[in-house]
C-alpha cells in the first residue's frame, strides 16, 4: 500500500454540566462533593466582585491598568481546585480566581496592579508564580519547575495558565515541545477566552480547535467547556493522572469568554459585537452554577444576599488592606537587583537625590580639589 | 498646518506613505480594526483595508521574521511591536538577519522595513511596558535607530525611515504621545535621519538628550540662568557627532540625558566620542544623567527612576562647579 | 453526549519506490518522464560527488566547514523539480542537490564555505535565497516572501527546507502558525535526517511522525520516504496545488537519513551506531534510483562510468572556479553595512590601517596641534 | 596543578561543581553524549548521568526558560548556548524574566543560573559563530557577565559563577580554548566575580581588555618599550572600576580593546567613567582598538576585523605620543 496512515487521532470535547442546565450524571457523579460546590460558587462570586471594584478603582485614579477575570472564573478555579496545594500554578494575570482558592491573599493582587513590585512577592507556600506580563514566556518556566520536582523525585507537578493569544508565540511551541520529548509532568491549560485584546482566536489559530497544539508533540490534547467547572475538573483529573503517575503532559482547551475589556486600558466595543457579548452572557459560569445549585436545592435567594454582601465586604477589606501599605523606599530600586548590591549600584541609590553623578561623589570634591590646587 | 499630536503626526505619515507607495503595508498585534492600543494606525484599516493593514497572530518573532521576507520580496513593510519590552522575542530576527541580510548578501537581497516601537517609562503602565533599549540596537550594525521628540520631526523621520532602504527601528517616545502638540504641516516632507537638531542655543554648556527625556531638558534649561545649547539626537545610529563635537568645542561642557540604564547606555558611546574628539576643549567631564542599573521600577516609583529637572539641573550645577 | 469528537484527522504517509525496488504505478505513473528521470539522478551523482571533493578540501585546509547532502539528496531535488523556476526555495544549509536544479551555480556554494560572503550574493533570477545559518529562521522568511507575492497579485509559491531539529525552534511554530492563519501560500518541507548533530529525533519530537507538527495548525499534513523521490514528487504536487491554488500552506515530512557527519567539523562515530548507519545506507537514494532505471533499462554501467567522469570533472571545475576568485577587499567589511554608508563606517574604513583611531584622523593632527599651542 | 587548556579548565569546574553539589545540572544541544561541539562537557554524561547532563531540543529559548524554572524550583542549572551567535532566540527569557524575577519578586523567586557561551572570533567559523555581545548584556540590570582570559580564571570564575545566587552570563573566549595551556590547581577554588585582574604593571600606559584579546595586548606590549599595564577584566559586569581608576590615575593613559563592534560596545562605558573619575589625571583622550560598526566577515577577511598587535600598537603609540 503506497499511501497508508501514518497516524490517526482525535481530540474529544467535553461537557457535563452546559448552559441549558442539563448535566450529565455519567461523567460528572462524585466529582465535586456539594459542600465543594458551595464553596467554589462563593469563591466565584467573590472574585467577580473584585473585577466590579477594581474597575472602578482603576477609573477613579486609585488604581493602573487591571485585566479582570469575568466570564473566565470556572476555568482556573476548576484548575486550582483539582490540583494539590503543592503543585505549581504558573499563570498569567487572569488567574485571579484560582490564585484566591490558593489562599493568595487577594492584597497582593490588588498591590501588584497598584504598581507595587511587592504584590508579586509572594510567599512560596501558595505555589504560585508572580504575575506574567510577557505573552506566552511563562510556559517554559512551569516546564522547568515541574522538570526541578521530577528530578528531586517529589510528586509535584506544574499546571500552566494561558490564553488564546498566547499559543501563537514561540516559547509555547518550545514548552510544550521540551515538556513532551522531556517526558516532563506539566499541565498545559489553555483559556481560550476568543479574544486576544482585539484579535479573534481565528487569527491565532485558523484549525478547528485550538486543543489540536498539543498533537503537535503527541501527548494528549482535551477540549472543554469552560464555563462548565464539572468539564474542567474532569479534564484536570485526567491530566493529573497522566502527568503525576506518568510524567506525561497534557493540553487542555477550555473554551470560554472574556465578558469584560481586555483590560480597564482597553475597550472592547471598538472591536467587536454586542450580540456576541450577549450570547456569550448566557453562558456566563456564575449563573450557571447558580441555577444548578439552585436546582438541587443547595441555594436561594437568601443566601445569595448574604454572599454579596460577604463579596463586597471581601473585597472592600482587601482594597483598604492594599492601600494601607506605605509606599515603597526609593531605595526598594535598586536593593533587589542583585542578591549582594555591587559598589556601583549601592553608589548610584545613596547619591540619586543629591548629586547627578551617580558615581562615588567624594571623586567630585577630589577633583574639585585637585583643580583649585 | 495643523497643530498635531505625535500619535496623530504618524498617523498622518503612514497615511501619506501608504497612499503614495503601495508597498508600505502595516502589520503587528491590534493594529487593524482596533488601531493600536496606542490609536496611532486608528483608521488605516478602513482606509486601507485588510490587505494592508494586518493584525498578525501574537507572536513578535513572527511579525519581524515576516517582514523581512515580505521586504526582501519587494514590499516596504512597517511592522508594529506594541511595547519597547516586547521586542526580546523579535530579537533574534532583527539582529541575525534584518541587520545582517545586505552584507551578507552583498546587496542581493536588502530589508527596507521600519520597526514602529512605543518606548520608554512615564505612563503608569505594568512591567515591560516603560523600557529604553535603544542601546541595545545602535550596538548592532546595519541598523538604524531613530527616535523623534517632536510631533514635526516625528512625521518627517518616519517618512524617511519608511524610504530608507535599511532596515529602521523607530522609537516612539509614549510619554509624549500626547503631552502637547506643535504645527506639522499637511504636505508630506522629510527629516534626515543622521542628522541631529538644536533645539536651543547656548554658550555654556551643550545638553544631549533625545526621546520624552528633551521635555525634562528644556524645563531644567528654563530653571537655569546658564547659557544652554540643547542638542536632540533624533537619530541614535548613525549619530550626529559633527553636531555634537561643534557644540561641545564651544561650551567645553556636556551633560547626556537619557532613560536607560547608565550602565553602557548611549550615553557613554557619546560621551567617549566627544573625549576623542574634544579632548582638549573639555572643561570638565561629560556628565550622564539616566536611569540607574536596575530593573525599571513598577510605576509607584517610576518618577524616581526617570531623570527629571532636578537631576539634570544638579548636573548642569556640578558640571558648570566643575 | 458529554464526550463528543471534537476533531478527527490522520496522516497519510506516501512511498511509491520501495528501498527493494517495488514500484507503485497507481501513484507514480506518469508523475516524473522518463528523460528528466535521468537527468535527475545524474543531478544526484554530481552532488554526491560535490559531498566527496568538499570533504577533502576541509581536511586539507582549503575550505572551512562544509555540511554534506548525502543520503538526503533525493528530498530537496524532488521539491526543486516540481516548483516552478519561479517559485521561492527558502533553503537551510543541506539542499544543495536542490539548489543546483535550479541553475545556482556551484562555485557559489563553495565560495560560500570557503568564508566569503559573494558565495551569497545569489542572483535573484534563481529565487533561491542565501544559506541560513541560525536554525528555524528562515521559515518565516519564506512566509513573507510568499505573502508578498500574493499581496502582488503574483502566483509565485515559496518551498522552505529545515531539518528535524529546526521544528524545535520557536520560529517554527510561529511561520506555519502565519502561514496557516493569514493563508500564504508556503511549503514547509521538513528533512527529517534523523539527527540534528549528535540528538536524535526523538529528542526534537517524541510524537509518532514530525508530520503532525503541522496538525497544530489545521493544515494539510503529509509524511513521504524522503529517500525516493517519487514520493516526495507526489507529495509536492499536492502541496503546490493546494499552495498555488488555494492559498493553504502543507507541512510535508521527507523521512531520510543523514549518511554523513553532521558537517566536517563532527564525528559522528562519537554518538551514533555503525549499524544504523549500514541500514540506511541501503536505502541510499542513489543506489535505488539507479536499480530503477536499470531495471527499465533506461541506464548501464558504461554510462555510470561516463557519468561519473562527468561528475568528477564538473565538481573539480566549480573548485577550480571557486579558488580562483580573487579574495574580497578589506573595504568589503565596510561596504556593504548600508546603501550609504555613514560617515562614521567610511573612517574606520579608511583608517583601519593607518590609525587606531577609527576617527578622523585630522582630530589627532588638530587635537595636536592644540596641545603644542 | 595539572597544565591544562581552558576548555580542560572549565570541564574541570564543572565536574568538580557537580560532584559537590547535586542541584547542579547540565543542559543544550549535544552536550551530552557528543560533550559539546568544543568538548567542554566531554565525559559528564558518563560520568553524571542523562538526568544530569541533558540534550535538549534544538531551542534556545526553551533551553533558558525552562532553565529559569529549574533555578526557581531550587536547581543550579547550567545550561550552555552553543554559539554566542544563538543567544538572540533566547535574548527574551534572558533579559525579560532571569534578569528580573529577583526584582519583580523582591526575593520570592531567584534564579541562580550560569549560561555557558563561547564567544568571539577567530576560528574560522560560520555566519554568527563570531560574535561578541558582552555589551548587550552589560546594559541589562540583574546579569553578571564574566569573560575570562586564561585557564586559572576560568575554572576559579566559573565556581563563582555556578555559585552565584544571580544568573551569570559566562563567555568563553573560543579562539584560546586550547590557544595555551596554565598550571590549574585540582583542588577547587574560587575567583571572585567583579574583580579585574592585573596581567602585568607598567607606568606609562593603561590598557584594559578582557576575553581572547588580552592575548593581542600582551603581543603588543612585548613589542613595546613603554611601561604599560594590562588590565585583563574578567568580569564585564559589574566593572571593577576601582582597579581601572588607580591604574589610569598613575599613568595617565589608557588604551582600551575589545572585539565587538565600537560603537556603543563596552568600551565606551569604561571610557566614559574613566572620564568621570580621572579627568584631570588624564593625559589624553581614552583609545579604544575595536571591532567595526560592521556585521563580524566571514572567515577570509576576519583577521582584518579582529583587533590585532598591530592595531593596538599604533594605539599606544597615538595615545603616547599624544
Ligand atoms: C510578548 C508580548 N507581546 C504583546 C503583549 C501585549 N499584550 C498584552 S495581553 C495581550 C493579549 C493576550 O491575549 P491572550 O493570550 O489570549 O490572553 P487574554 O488576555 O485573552 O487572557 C497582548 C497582545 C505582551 N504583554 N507580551
Ligand atoms: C539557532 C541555532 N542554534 C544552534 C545552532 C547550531 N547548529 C547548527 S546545525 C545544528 C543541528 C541542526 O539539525 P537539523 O535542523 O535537524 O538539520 P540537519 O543538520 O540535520 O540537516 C545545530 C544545533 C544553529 N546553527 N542555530
Ligand atoms: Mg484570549
Ligand atoms: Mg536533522
Amino acid at each position: 500500500m503506497p499511501i497508508t496512515k501514518a497516524l490517526e487521532t482525535h481530540i474529544d470535547h467535553i461537557s457535563i454540566l452546559d448552559e441549558h442546565g442539563s448535566f450529565d450524571e455519567a461523567l460528572g457523579k462524585d466529582l465535586i462533593p456539594d459542600e465543594d460546590l458551595l464553596k467554589l460558587y462563593q469563591h466565584m462570586v467573590v472574585c467577580r466582585k473584585l473585577d466590579e471594584i477594581a474597575f472602578k478603582l482603576q477609573r477613579s485614579g486609585r488604581m493602573g491598568t487591571f485585566p479582570q477575570n469575568m466570564g473566565q472564573e470556572a476555568t482556573s478555579l476548576g484548575a486550582a481546585y483539582m490540583l494539590d496545594d503543592t503543585d505549581w500554578m504558573v499563570t498569567c494575570y487572569r488567574e485571579n480566581c484560582g490564585l484566591f482558592w490558593r489562599g493568595l491573599p487577594m492584597e497582593k493582587i490588588l498591590q501588584h496592579w497598584m504598581g507595587d513590585e511587592r504584590g508579586n512577592q509572594i510567599d512560596r507556600k501558595h505555589y504560585c508564580t508572580p504575575i506574567a506580563v510577557p505573552i506566552g514566556t511563562q510556559m517554559l518556566h512551569a516546564t522547568g519547575l515541574a522538570w526541578g520536582a521530577k528530578y528531586r523525585g517529589e510528586s509535584q507537578i506544574a499546571c500552566t495558565f494561558f490564553g488564546d493569544g498566547a499559543t501563537s508565540e514561540g516559547d509555547f511551541h518550545e514548552a510544550m515541545n521540551f515538556a513532551a520529548n522531556l517526558d516532563i509532568p506539566v499541565i498545559f491549560f489553555c483559556q481560550n477566552n476568543q479574544w486576544a485584546i482585539s484579535v479573534p482566536t481565528s487569527i491565532q489559530c485558523s484549525a478547528p480547535t485550538v486543543a489540536q497544539r498539543g498533537m503537535a508533540y503527541g501527548v494528549e490534547c482535551l477540549q472543554c467547556d469552560g464555563n462548565d467547572i464539572f468539564a474542567v475538573a474532569w479534564c484536570m483529573k485526567k491530566a493529573i493522572e497522566s502527568a503525576r503517575d506518568h510524567n506525561r503532559p497534557v493540553f487542555i482547551e477550555a473554551v470560554t469568554y472574556r465578558l469584560g475589556d481586555h483590560t480597564t486600558a482597553d475597550d472592547a466595543r471598538r472591536y467587536r459585537d454586542e450580540e456576541e457579548v450577549a450570547l456569550w452572557q448566557s453562558r456566563d459560569p456564575l449563573k450557571r452554577m447558580r441555577t444548578f445549585l439552585e436546582s438541587k436545592g443547595l441555594w436561594n435567594d437568601a443566601q445569595q444576599a448574604e454572599l454579596d454582601e460577604h463579596a463586597e465586604a471581601t473585597v472592600t477589606a482587601a482594597v483598604e488592606r492594599a492601600e494601607s501599605i506605605e509606599t515603597p523606599s526609593r531605595d526598594d530600586i535598586f536593593n533587589w537587583t542583585f542578591a549582594d548590591i555591587p559598589e556601583q549600584i549601592a553608589t548610584q541609590r545613596d547619591t540619586m537625590r543629591t548629586t547627578s553623578i551617580g558615581q562615588d561623589p567624594s571623586q567630585i570634591a577630589s577633583e574639585q580639589a585637585t583643580t583649585q590646587a | 498646518m495643523a497643530n498635531l499630536t505625535l500619535v496623530q503626526a504618524i498617523n498622518l505619515a503612514l497615511v501619506q506613505e501608504m497612499e503614495k507607495d503601495e508597498r508600505v503595508m502595516i502589520l503587528g498585534e491590534d493594529v487593524g480594526l482596533n488601531g493600536g492600543v496606542f490609536r496611532v494606525t486608528e483608521g488605516l484599516f478602513n482606509r486601507f483595508g485588510g490587505d494592508r493593514v494586518i493584525d498578525t497572530p501574537l507572536a513578535e518573532s513572527g511579525i519581524i521574521g515576516t517582514s523581512i521576507g515580505l521586504a526582501m520580496s519587494g514590499q516596504r513593510p512597517v511592522p508594529e511591536i506594541q511595547f519597547e519590552g516586547f521586542l526580546g522575542p523579535a530579537y533574534d530576527q532583527i539582529c541575525s538577519h534584518a541587520a545582517r541580510m545586505r552584507t551578507r548578501t552583498r546587496s542581493a537581497f536588502t530589508v527596507p522595513m521600519t520597526i514602529r516601537v512605543p518606548v520608554g517609562g512615564g505612563i503608569h503602565a505594568p512591567e515591560l511596558h516603560s523600557d529604553s533599549p535603544e542601546a541595545i540596537y545602535a550596538h548592532q550594525p546595519g541598523l538604524k535607530v531613530v527616535m523623534p521628540a517632536s510631533p514635526y520631526d516625528a512625521k518627517g523621520l518616519l517618512i524617511s525611515a519608511i524610504r530608507d532602504p535599511d532596515p529602521v527601528i523607530f522609537f516612539e517616545p509614549k510619554r509624549i504621545y500626547r503631552a502637547f502638540r506643535e504645527e506639522v504641516p499637511e504636505d508630506e516632507y522629510t527629516v534626515p535621519i543622521g542628522k541631529a537638531r538644536t533645539v536651543c542655543e547656548g554658550e555654556e554648556l551643550t545638553i544631549v538628550s533625545w526621546g520624552a527625556s528633551v521635555v525634562q531638558c528644556m524645563q531644567a534649561i528654563e530653571r537655569s540662568n546658564d547659557s544652554i545649547e540643547l542638542i536632540d539626537l533624533r537619530t541614535i545610529y548613525p549619530i550626529d557627532m559633527d553636531a555634537i563635537e561643534a557644540s561641545v568645542k564651544k561650551t567645553g561642557r556636556c551633560v547626556i540625558v537619557h532613560e536607560a540604564p547608565r550602565t553602557s547606555g548611549f550615553g557613554a558611546e557619546i560621551a567617549t566620542q566627544i573625549m576623542e574628539r574634544c579632548f582638549l576643549h573639555l572643561e570638565a567631564p561629560v556628565q550622564r544623567v539616566a536611569g540607574f542599573d536596575t530593573i525599571m521600577p513598577y510605576y509607584k516609583l517610576e518618577t524616581e527612576y526617570l531623570p527629571d529637572a532636578d537631576r539634570i539641573e544638579k548636573a548642569i550645577n556640578e558640571i558648570r562647579a566643575y
